[in-house]
């Protein structure tokens, strides 16, 4: 069996892209066997991920959003990538709730999803070159446990 | 995206996947219907929704902030386990009612 | 509404891929309101590119697969490169039940679907340096002329 | 994958999705099975297959070439619209017979 296998996708950062890049993710992590659940977990990452490269990198231009995926062993690694804005103050940034657009309706909870759905999330931010952010999940834990239990 | 609107009620059939791509649509007309039906309660119809995610949040809490001011209420109908997960982790059950069926 | 809309892919020429690389133009071609039969079409035209590349292309070795798709008004356009094998006749190569690889089953009709699913097919290769496969559909005509006639 | 022998007939229950990736696998264990239960008879059961291209089809010449052997012969069923026209616009109809249920 393979050990790694990696993507790498560069797309235009309209908002109809977002569903493609969270699809795209879920159909290249099949062959780590998950659960519906986690599937759910990594698609909703993805999708802050990649909108916030759409509203706050981009402010909406139409710029390449870059998504690399890499899996390896039972491990899930995301990276998004966009050349825009840039955050001033990450930390400020990943706390609950902060949004610099409350006029458009943001509910600043973005990162807290990433945080809350991926094993990992680090996000390094350069204001005026753009923003990577790396999320990282085991997949299959929950059912690794239960083996190990029901043996 | 499908409204239904009974006296000073909005109900709002959210779409499969409510992500920022159709919230930027359902902010906008149901903001207009709000505002020429005199709305006070907005109900979020979750049946056919499979997919959410902080844009979602934002919908409602936008729409909260506006029938707060004018006296009214929000709630949710039709949450599947997933919609409810999101729900509580965002918080925004703390201002807004989770109707469940009975089975 | 955008004109034109843009993706590529770098992946690796894993077979179990081959399901990734299709689901992921499926998921990129929903913009354009494509039918049921459409993105079937697509889909399978996808499959034959990318397992060709997979088999004939890198003879089953891992390397990197190209895939890039545009859309562009009504009409989707789609590449797929490896930089393999490369074919010596092409016109031979399209030919309905011709393959080089009978010993792995393979039934040649790999660019007859690829030919029949699909508006254009277009291939360039080079022996040693690799192949590109360039195809093209417009998506919603029978919807159009329907809705002409329906006037 | 899923296989039923019954007497000299092979059924090969068809994955959702049948590529490539999936294609060798069943060529492999079905060709297996054949050598050491005396099958004449292979049918195709497409009853939970989405997807076929023409990898699919080369699973079916291949068999079918084995089988025509051995003096047997090989048949689908349960194909959707789809999957009878991918079958028979590759022209294996003309080799292996489609048995439709009646509605
Ligand atoms: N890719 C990015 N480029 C620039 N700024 C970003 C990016 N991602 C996030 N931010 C900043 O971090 C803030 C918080 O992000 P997030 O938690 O996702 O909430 P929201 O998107 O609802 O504002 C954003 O309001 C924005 O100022
Ligand atoms: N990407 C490629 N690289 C090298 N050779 C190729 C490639 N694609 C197709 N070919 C050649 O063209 C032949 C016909 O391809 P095709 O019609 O898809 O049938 P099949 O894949 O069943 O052999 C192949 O057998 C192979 O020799």
């Amino acid at each position: 069996m393979e050990n790694t296998n990696e993507m790498q996708i560069i797309f235009d950062s309209y908002s109809s892209n977002e569903s493609f890049a969270r699809v795209a993710v879920a159909a290249f992590m099949t062959s780590l066997n998950p659960t519906v659940e986690e599937v759910a977990d990594v698609k909703t990452a993805v999708s802050e991920a990649v909108t916030n490269a759409v509203i706050h990198g981009y402010e909406c231009r139409v710029e390449k959003i870059f998504l690399r995926c890499t899996t390896c062993e039972d491990t899930l690694e995301i990276e998004v990538e966009d050349h825009g804005k840039g955050i001033e103050d990450v930390t400020k940034a990943m706390e609950p709730l902060f949004t610099t657009r409350p006029e458009l309706d943001r509910s600043g909870m973005g990162f807290s999803f990433m945080t809350a759905f991926m094993d990992q999330v680090e996000v390094s931010s350069e204001p005026g070159k753009g923003t990577i952010v790396k999320m990282k999940k085991t997949i299959g834990k929950g059912r690794k446990i239960w083996t190990t239990q029901s043996l | 995206m499908k409204y239904q609107v009974q006296e000073n009620y909005l109900t709002i059939f959210l779409p499969g996947e409510l992500d920022h791509h159709n919230a930027e649509e359902i902010r906008k007309e149901s903001d207009h219907l709000i505002e020429h039906n005199h709305i006070r309660y907005v109900i979020f119809d979750f049946a056919d929704t499979k997919f959410c995610d902080s844009s979602g949040i934002g919908v409602i809490m936008g729409r909260y902030r506006k029938i707060y001011m004018l006296g009214g209420e929000v709630c949710a109908v039709h949450t599947s386990e997933r919609i409810r997960k999101i729900l509580t982790m965002s918080g925004v059950t703390k201002i807004m009612q989770i109707y469940e069926e009975e089975k």
